[in-house]
């Protein structure tokens, strides 16, 4: 049943994201993106990452796309008013998209073990957020340390850079 | 003093007046003159002394210029007879000359300079005739150029004279250019510049006899420069800008002979080469003593007379190196023409002072009952020039066409022709400026010049006559006594009286302008109208073209064009920085793009 | 000493600074810097006396972290650029207090101050960096923190644009290595440096377009960092509108870092055959295009801001040709020097610059004409920036392209070192027209009072003079720094 | 039965598709989509690979997992600085259209 | 460490005294002085039993290249040493008043004597190139700051043109360098020099062209002349005499230290390609020089054409052949130091040296006139000055080549260059007389004033060792023959 899933969400994912790309309106863009986001964490789960999941719709679908359409609504940004569509540009940039898109093709069909299918999982193993978080407090302490001073810098940034009067 | 220090002593007491006048005395002309004088007359004096001694003292060779074991260049002097006659042709005549410069430059502002340049000439003269290698000659070679270029520029503010210095010494460098290549092939083929060393390794060139003929002939065209010798003449009439007495010491009696005393030195050399090159030789001076005669009969300057006749006679002097058995020959005729040219000159300087500079002999006239002793010198060195029998011109010209007659029958004619001119423009000269009526203000006032300048040309008038005679030329020379058939005294005789009669018939009744005009003699055969030609239109051209080449192409195309393209790349590739977000997101994705591609599928 | 107490002590004296940032009263904000330079400078005096082998194998971190003397080197440099930048901001202070929304003087300077630090961090864990998970993560804490430093003067549109260029394109090159790593995580199944190096000889050839799919996109990535063309794009607008201390900072320290993960990751892939012979010629035709634009393009320049932005590009392209090199027994010290020499020259050219364009009041070349005959010392100072960085011998930047030379010919690649020579050659052409400002031509106004220098600024710029000729001529120092 | 390979396909079109944004939209903040994107297409196969590598006990490789995690950290934070600077340049310039931004350019 | 270094560091020192202090030109000639007097007096104590090179000392300071600052000199290092503080003390010495930060002018002025100095007397590779390049940017700013004409487009070119000249050059140093044999891991050209003789040193022909254009397009070797007229023409005559005089001689000094020992082989092998080259310099040039119309231009191309008989003495390769280019170096750089020195008095007087408008000035000017023929004489070989024992070693050493009995590439190209005796005396009485004799120029008056005592004096410097060298050439000849002992004839 996975494997009709996994075409469902996908579709759902791709359409979105397109969607995302299509609209013209940044408030619409950001709905699909949302959409989008969450049809990438059912595709997470699929793939028997549920802690991943979780985080993507929490931060994701949560914060970040709550933080887009606040912005967006802070500038109110207007439908992009349809100025002269650049050919030369657009037609370049789908050139370069397809041959991206070829390329990868090429590169996936090559690769021997995308043909395999994914090995069983052993059923009776603690669940991942176990798994993960040992990981993470364990083997990926410096790092993590670093991702917290990587959070403090961008939160004084941010106050800089958004506050209306300095002290 | 040791007899042995006399030759440095000769050579460098010029040398050493010289810088004394140009460092010490720069403006003060009578100290000036004293010590050159001064200067000239030790060498002389001791120029006698080492004759009188006779015997050749050794004398040590310094080293100049050396690169061990592979080149060097000696001072090394000669002290042969040949060199010892030379000394005191040379020496005795500038002598004189100072004493009589003296007079003639007085007033002149610029007699230091004057003395000081006549001193490194005679330095440079005794320096080539004491020189026993190429080099040391060819080095006071190029000093006696360089003091003449001086001399024909005393009157620099006269562009005329400014260009003839210039002519004179490029002319002469011309020469030298061959001269030099010629010695660098004698050194190649016998590994000295040495003149006995060369003469030693003779064996080692006469087998390549083509490259020993080139070789002699370039040498040769030293003298084609020095002695004014057909091509390279046209400057010695030119020189007759500088004062006269230069004309008389350098232009006459002394300088113009190094090329002569040059090829007596290397006669072995030149009796060893080929034919071919005694044939070039013969026929170059042939032509040169004719044509130069047939350019003089149409001159009016007085001094120009004389300088073509100077050419004439240097050309019977090389006939003589190639015809005659002995360098004596040539030298005998090179040693009388020095002193009656000398007094010809000297005697035409006192004319041109006491005419106030005036040189056109068709504005002179009557000379001779107003400046008498001239005259008569005058007369004496005209008849040694035309060779009257007991005159000194008369045994060594004669000599020469004797042994031109042995020789080859064209030449012998030829320079008996010349003999034919020479006595015409003498004489010439004779009639249009001694006799008949003044036909100028100055010639009316016209009077016997300062006794500084008379005396020198009565103590020239002695050798000019005497110098020839058997029982002196003897202690001299040692001529190979030589019995010379009759019909060369008929002939010459003939053409010296034809001569004279001929300007006696034109000349003599005091015509106020020449009845004869041929332009072809007058303008010099247009020899010179060529070379103007060749320097102006050729060499201008060639220089032109090639500045422009220079400028334009490889300058203006290649290094600016380079500059420029590569400026110009810069300027269009700073126009891919559009300034557009999008645009550079794009060139980013291309980029990767291109990347992986060269990645994977190269 | 253990060196991860490089980067704590870093990160602890950032805090300290933001803690006495906010109970500082207000006008003394600007008081912050010197702590700041001091304790920079206990810091780098403090990297000379790290052991490596005090590190422990076993322990998690070791997985992470190297601390070789590569490392060590890349560390000081760090160190050092940002003690420079911090003097510069002092300099530069005027200019962002005018550019901010507040009425307070001193407001806003002390992040200005503080975030460098955290940079620094950031850059020092890069140099030690041999897995890409803390690749990505100290990478990414530097270009936020430049995104943020980048765009801080808020009343410049030109800031911020440079800002929002900086982001999307940073945004951008991020993503490229993100997936990049993902492709050669998939293959190789390790995001250990290390542990790639011991599985890739043992992997499929058929496995070999996905590995170099991954790697190209990483090298795209680094490329980006390091401004190789086609991918420094981003520089000369983001340098120009950058604040100048920020401009300095990108162009050494951010550019170092590029390299040294650039060295790392390269020195684990080269070791197979077949991956060298593809990345070698790539580097190659990467160092060839990018002399050629970035000599070529910064010819036309008028505003010095902008020209160093294109000589950097020029470097880089030098420095990828050292790359390039890598067979050659003597390219990565060559690299390693040139970065130093590098570092002193350029931050010499931006130091001068900053103090200049804040009395004259821009950064055109014509706002130096006549400098020489207003403040003599730093005419000089600049103009012996300008040589070093044309390459005049017996100046360290001479030095740098001489070795950077020496090794390409060992490795035969003649066309780019013919390149080379002609790209030098523009080189001198942009270089000595900021000379022939500064000397041939006479200042705006002849009777202008002098320029007035900070004492430390002072202090900076006669050391990175000396330093400049000294290296120049005896380069032992930096080379056994290298070793 | 799915592969790796479909997952690979997917992830990369997203990953397309976010360029596609970042190349052909005008909007700063719809570009920014674009990116945030691209990064999930990256998390995307970096899950799938990991579910793919499974140890021989049977368990996915978590460290790639937490890789995946620290990706979402940093994205999180670039969106929030890259809002604050578009803000800031909105404040400024009344615009977010990159058009716009031409001041700096040659 | 060895006394050389003073000679480098009195120079540099003084010009930091000319930057900071007052009266710079006082303070340069009095430096300059005792850099002269230094020299003569190491050249005193030079020991020319001993030979080879002394006064040496140094230290290490890079072993991984073998790179170590060590100076020295033999005969050659020396007459180039004596020929460099001469043309420096001259040169600082005419330097006219300068209006604009004169401290500036005289820095420049020692800095690049310093660097020639440095050239000289270095032992290592790299110093030997690195300090010839400290001339660069003076001559940048000597030309774009006290030129004449189109200074700014002319120093740009120089500049650039050098610079690229150079880098070449670098290469080929680059690639003798990477072609020492592992084990004399060095730059001392002591080693270089003995590897060569012993052909264990053999870069290969590539390398010998780099050296060879690179050193070449410094000396002005056409085609790679172009810069050189322009600069000297728009220089200010000081650094007109600098540059010509002393530094375009690094490149000859450059061919006789690294070519003649390493590249033997190759020079025989390209020898037509420079025969062709240098009678470019000489006959081509020549004629270019005979078509200028100012004299500054003039001299320019003269100088460039001096260049190739300095070229002909390079290709004959001999001991003959390299010692008068040796004496070739010195003389041409006295000379043309003292034609440039004067030519920019004589445009200080007249403010022209257009050829048109000039002519009878030594009627006004006789010590100027004076002066200037012994410069002219000596620049086309008159004997007596050192000129010409420079030009007669040169012809020998490259007939030496040639065959006896035959005429070969060598001996043709001696004929030719002999014919460029004759050019340049063309060209050099022209100016003479079109300058200084006939009728006066259009701005020749009364009014105008003698040479000045400071041209004078210097000019009589020059001249002087022109002049007693070219008396006893062994002075300078027992430096220079040891030097090329070991040349394989």
């Amino acid at each position: 049943m996975f494997t009709i899933l996994f075409w469902v969400l996908s579709l759902l994912m791709l359409g979105s994201a397109v969607a995302v790309v299509l609209l013209r309106n940044p408030v619409n863009s950001a709905m699909c993106l949302v959409l989008s986001f969450l049809a990438l964490a059912g595709l997470y789960i699929t793939l028997d990452a549920f802690f991943i999941g979780i985080i993507q719709v929490l931060v994701y679908a949560g914060a970040v796309m709550v933080l887009f359409l606040f912005i967006i609504m802070l500038l109110d940004l207007k439908a992009e008013v349809r100025r002269r569509l650049n050919l030369a540009a657009s037609a370049g940039g789908i050139a370069v998209i397809g041959g991206f898109a070829l390329l990868l093709v090429q590169v996936v069909k090559s690769l021997p073990s995308s043909a395999h299918p994914f090995p069983a999982l052993n059923p009776d193993a603690p669940g991942d957020v176990v798994g993960v978080g040992t990981t993470l407090f364990s083997h990926f302490n410096l790092p993590l340390q670093i991702i917290g001073v990587l959070l403090l810098v961008s939160t004084v940034g941010v106050v800089v850079l958004s506050r209306r009067t300095l002290r | 003093m040791a007899p042995s220090l006399h030759p440095w002593i000769i050579l460098f007491a010029p040398l050493v007046a010289s810088a004394v006048i140009l460092f010490l005395l720069p403006r003060r002309g009578v100290a000036a003159g004293i010590v050159a004088i001064g200067a000239a007359a030790i060498a002389c004096g001791l120029s006698w002394r080492l004759f009188l001694a006779g015997g050749s003292p050794p004398v040590a060779a310094l080293s100049w210029l050396e690169v061990p074991g592979q080149f060097s260049v000696p001072i090394t002097l000669i002290l042969d007879p040949l060199a010892r006659v030379m000394l005191l042709v040379v020496t005795t005549i500038s002598t004189i000359v100072f004493i009589y410069s003296a007079g003639y430059m007085r007033g002149d502002e610029g007699i230091p300079r004057y003395y000081a340049a006549l001193s490194l000439f005679l330095f440079s003269m005794l320096g080539i005739v004491l020189s026993g290698n190429f080099i040391m000659m060819y080095v006071f070679w190029e000093l006696v150029g360089v003091s003449s270029y001086i001399l024909i520029g005393h009157y620099f503010r006269k562009d005329a004279a400014a260009d003839a210095a210039k002519q004179a010494f490029l002319v002469n460098r011309v020469g030298d250019f061959g001269f030099m290549l010629g010695i660098l092939m004698f050194w190649l083929a016998t590994g000295s510049i040495a003149f006995s060393g060369i003469e030693q390794n003779l064996a080692s060139i006469t087998l390549h006899p083509g490259y020993l003929t080139a070789a002699a002939l370039l040498v040769f065209c030293g003298t084609l420069g020095k002695s004014a010798q057909m091509p390279l003449h046209v400057w010695l009439p030119n020189s007759m800008e500088g004062p006269t007495p230069v004309s008389s010491l350098l232009h006459a009696a002394t300088m113009v002979a190094a090329g002569v005393y040059m090829l007596a030195r290397i006669f072995p050399v030149l009796a060893a080469s080929p034919e071919a090159v005694r044939e070039v030789i013969m026929w170059i001076g042939a032509i040169t003593c004719f044509a130069a005669g047939l350019m003089a009969t149409q001159q009016d300057d007085i001094k120009r007379i004389l300088a073509y006749s100077t050419i004439s006679q240097l050309g019977y002097m090389v006939v003589a190196i190639a015809v005659a058995p002995a360098s004596d020959v040539a030298v005998f005729h090179l040693f009388t023409h020095a002193f009656f040219k000398c007094l010809l000159f000297l005697c035409a300087g006192a004319v041109i002072i006491s005419l106030h500079h005036e040189q056109d002999i068709w504005k002179m006239g009557g000379l001779l009952s107003r400046m008498p002793l001239t005259a008569l010198c005058l007369v004496a060195g005209t008849l040694a020039l035309v060779g009257m029998p007991g005159f000194s011109g008369y045994y060594s010209k004669d000599l020469i066409v004797a042994y031109a007659h042995e020789g080859n029958t064209a030449v012998f004619w030829i320079t008996v022709g010349a003999a034919l001119l020479t006595s015409f423009y003498m004489f010439r000269l004779f009639f249009v400026a001694f006799m008949g009526r003044p036909r100028s203000e100055a010639a009316e006032h016209a009077r016997q010049a300062p006794t500084i300048m008379t005396l020198p040309l009565l103590i020239l008038a002695i050798p000019s006559i005497a110098a020839g005679y058997p029982a002196v030329a003897h202690h001299f020379f040692n001529i190979p006594h030589h019995e010379m058939s009759h019909i060369v005294h008929y002939a010459l005789l003939s053409a010296l009286g034809a001569g004279f009669l001929l300007a006696a018939a034109l000349y003599l009744r005091g015509p106020t302008k020449d009845p004869v005009r041929i332009p072809l003699f007058a303008n010099r055969l247009y020899i010179d109208n060529f070379y103007a030609w060749l320097v102006t239109c050729v060499q201008g051209g060639l220089a032109i073209i090639g500045s422009w080449f220079d400028r334009w192409i490889i300058d203006g195309l290649i290094v600016t064009g380079v500059a420029r393209t590569v400026w110009a790349t810069g300027y269009i590739l700073r126009l891919l920085q559009l300034g557009n977000l999008q645009a550079y997101a794009f060139f980013f994705g291309a980029g990767v793009l291109a990347v992986l591609y060269f990645l994977i599928f190269r | 000493m253990n060196p991860l107490y490089l980067e704590v002590a870093v990160v602890v004296l950032g805090l300290l600074l933001l803690v006495a940032e906010s109970f500082a009263g207000p006008g003394r904000k600007s008081g912050i810097a010197h702590p700041a330079i001091t304790g920079l400078i206990l810091i780098f005096i403090a990297t000379f006396w790290v052991n490596p082998a005090a590190l422990d194998a076993s322990a998690p971190y070791a997985r992470f972290y190297s601390a070789d003397s590569l490392a060590i080197f890349f560390k000081q440099i760090a160190l050092l650029t940002t003690i420079v930048v911090l003097i510069m901001a002092q300099e530069f202070a005027p200019v962002v207090e005018a550019n901010l929304p507040s009425s307070r003087r001193g407001a806003g300077l002390g992040e200005f101050y503080a975030l460098p630090v955290f940079t620094c961090a950031g850059l020092m864990w890069m140099a030690s960096a041999i897995d890409f998970v803390l690749i990505f993560v100290s990478l990414e804490l530097v270009t936020i923190s430049f995104y943020i430093l980048v765009s801080y003067l808020r009343h410049d549109c030109l800031s911020l644009e440079a800002g929002v260029k900086f982001l999307v394109l940073g945004a951008l090159s991020t993503g490229f290595l993100v997936y990049g790593i993902t492709w050669i995580y998939g293959v190789t199944g390790q995001t250990n440096l290390n542990a790639i190096a011991t599985v890739i000889p043992a992997l499929k050839v058929a496995a070999a377009p996905a590995l170099l799919f991954g790697l190209g996109l990483v090298l795209v990535s680094l490329g980006f960092k390091v401004a190789a063309v086609p991918f420094q794009f981003w520089i000369p607008d983001v340098y120009q509108g950058a604040p100048t201390p920020i401009t300095a900072f990108l162009s050494v320290a951010s550019k170092a870092a590029g390299f040294v993960v650039l060295l790392r990751v390269l020195q684990t892939f080269v070791v197979v055959p077949y991956l060298q012979e593809k990345i070698l010629p790539l580097m190659a035709l990467l160092a060839g295009v990018t002399m050629v634009f970035g000599n070529l393009a910064a010819i036309p320049q008028s505003n010095l801001k902008r020209l160093l932005a294109y000589s950097s590009v020029a470097h880089a392209g030098y420095l990828l040709l050292g790359v390039a090199s890598l067979g050659a027994p003597f390219a990565g010290p060559a690299i390693l020097f040139y970065l130093g020499a590098y570092l002193l020259m350029t931050l010499l050219a931006f130091l001068v610059m900053t103090i200049v364009a804040k009395t004259v009041g821009g950064d055109d070349i014509a706002d130096f004409n006549g400098l020489n005959q207003r403040a003599p010392q730093l005419a000089f100072a600049m103009l012996l920036a300008m040589a070093s960085l044309a390459g005049v011998p017996l100046t360290v930047g001479f030095l740098g392209k001489l070795f950077i030379f020496e090794a390409a010919y060992q490795q035969g690649h003649f066309v780019l070192i013919a390149i080379g020579i002609v790209t030098v050659a523009a080189g001198f052409y942009y270089y000595l027209k900021v000379v022939r400002a500064m000397y041939w031509q006479q200042a705006a106004d002849p009777d202008a009072p002098g320029i007035p220098v900070g004492i430390a600024a002072r202090i900076t710029i006669a050391i990175l003079c000396a330093l400049i000729i000294w290296l120049g001529i005896y380069p032992a120092p930096l080379l056994s720094l290298i070793r | 039965m799915l592969t790796l390979g479909n997952y690979l396909i997917v992830s990369g079109l997203l990953f397309a598709i976010g360029l596609g944004g970042v190349l052909l939209r005008r909007n700063i903040l719809v570009i920014f989509m674009g990116l945030e994107l691209m990064l999930n297409a990256a998390n995307l196969s970096l899950v799938a690979f990991a579910r793919h590598g499974a140890t021989a006990i049977g368990l996915p490789d978590y460290n790639a997992q937490v890789f995946v995690f620290f990706i979402i950290t940093v994205a999180a934070a670039e969106v929030a600085v890259g809002l604050a600077i578009i803000v800031a340049l909105y404040r400024q310039r009344q615009t977010a259209h990159v058009e716009d931004l031409n001041q700096l350019k040659f | 460490m060895s006394p050389l270094l003073s000679l480098i560091l009195i120079p540099l020192v003084t010009a930091a005294f000319c930057m900071a202090g007052s009266a710079p030109r006082r303070i340069s000639i009095f430096g300059a002085a005792a850099n002269l007097l230094l020299t003569l007096h190491l050249m005193g104590s030079y020991s020319l039993e001993v030979g080879g090179f002394q006064f040496v000392g140094g230290r290490l300071l890079m072993a991984s290249h073998g790179l170590a600052f060590s100076l020295g000199a033999d005969g050659l290092s020396m007459v180039m040493l004596l020929l460099t503080t001469l043309v420096t003390l001259a040169a600082v010495w005419v330097a006219p008043d300068i209006k604009r930060h004169a401290g500036m002018f005289y820095a420049c002025l020692l800095f690049i004597s310093a660097g020639a100095i440095g050239a000289f007397v270095s032992l290592d590779l790299f110093f030997f190139y690195a300090f010839h390049e400290l001339a660069l940017i003076p001559t940048f700013l000597l030309i774009g700051i006290w030129g004449s004409g189109e200074r700014q487009r002319i120093a740009w070119k120089v500049t650039l043109y050098l610079a690229t000249g150079s880098f070449v050059l670098l290469l080929g140093l680059i690639g003798i360098w990477l072609a020492v044999p592992a084990g004399f891991h060095t730059l001392d050209i002591r080693v270089l020099q003995q590897l060569g003789y012993a052909g264990l040193l053999t870069p290969g022909p590539i390398v010998y062209l780099l050296v060879l254009f690179g050193f070449g397009s410094l000396i002005a070797l056409f085609p790679f002349h172009s810069w050189a007229p322009e600069a000297y023409a728009s220089a200010p005559a000081p650094a007109a005499m600098l540059h010509s005089g002393v530094l375009k001689k690094f490149g000859l000094y450059g061919l006789l230290r690294l070519a003649v020992p390493i590249f033997p082989a190759e020079i025989q092998q390209f020898a037509n390609l420079l025969l062709l080259l240098l009678l470019g310099n000489i006959i081509y040039i020549g004629f270019v020089t005979i078509a200028q119309k100012r004299l500054d231009l003039m001299l320019g191309y003269s100088s460039v054409m001096h260049m190739g008989y300095a070229f002909l003495g390079f290709v004959a390769l001999n001991q003959i052949g390299l010692a008068g280019m040796s004496l070739m170096i010195f003389a041409h750089g006295l000379t043309i130091a003292a034609l440039f020195a004067l030519c920019g008095e004589i445009e200080r007087r007249v403010g022209t040296l257009e050829f048109s408008q000039l002519g009878g000035m030594a009627g006004v000017a006789p010590k100027l006139g004076l002066l200037f023929g012994f410069a002219a004489f000596a620049s086309f070989g008159l004997p007596g000055f050192i000129n010409f024992p420079a030009e007669v070693l040169i012809f020998f050493g490259a007939f030496a080549r040639g065959v006896s009995g035959g005429f070969n590439a060598y001996q043709i190209t001696t004929a030719f260059a002999l014919w460029g005796v004759v050019i340049s005396a063309i060209y050099m009485l022209r100016a003479y007389r079109r300058i200084f004799w006939g009728t006066r120029g259009a701005v020749v008056t009364e009014a105008i004033a003698d040479v000045s005592p400071a041209v004078r004096w210097s000019v009589i410097l020059l001249l002087a060792g022109l002049l007693i060298t070219g008396f006893r050439p062994s002075l300078l000849l027992d430096y220079i023959n040891p030097v090329f002992d070991l040349l394989v004839p």
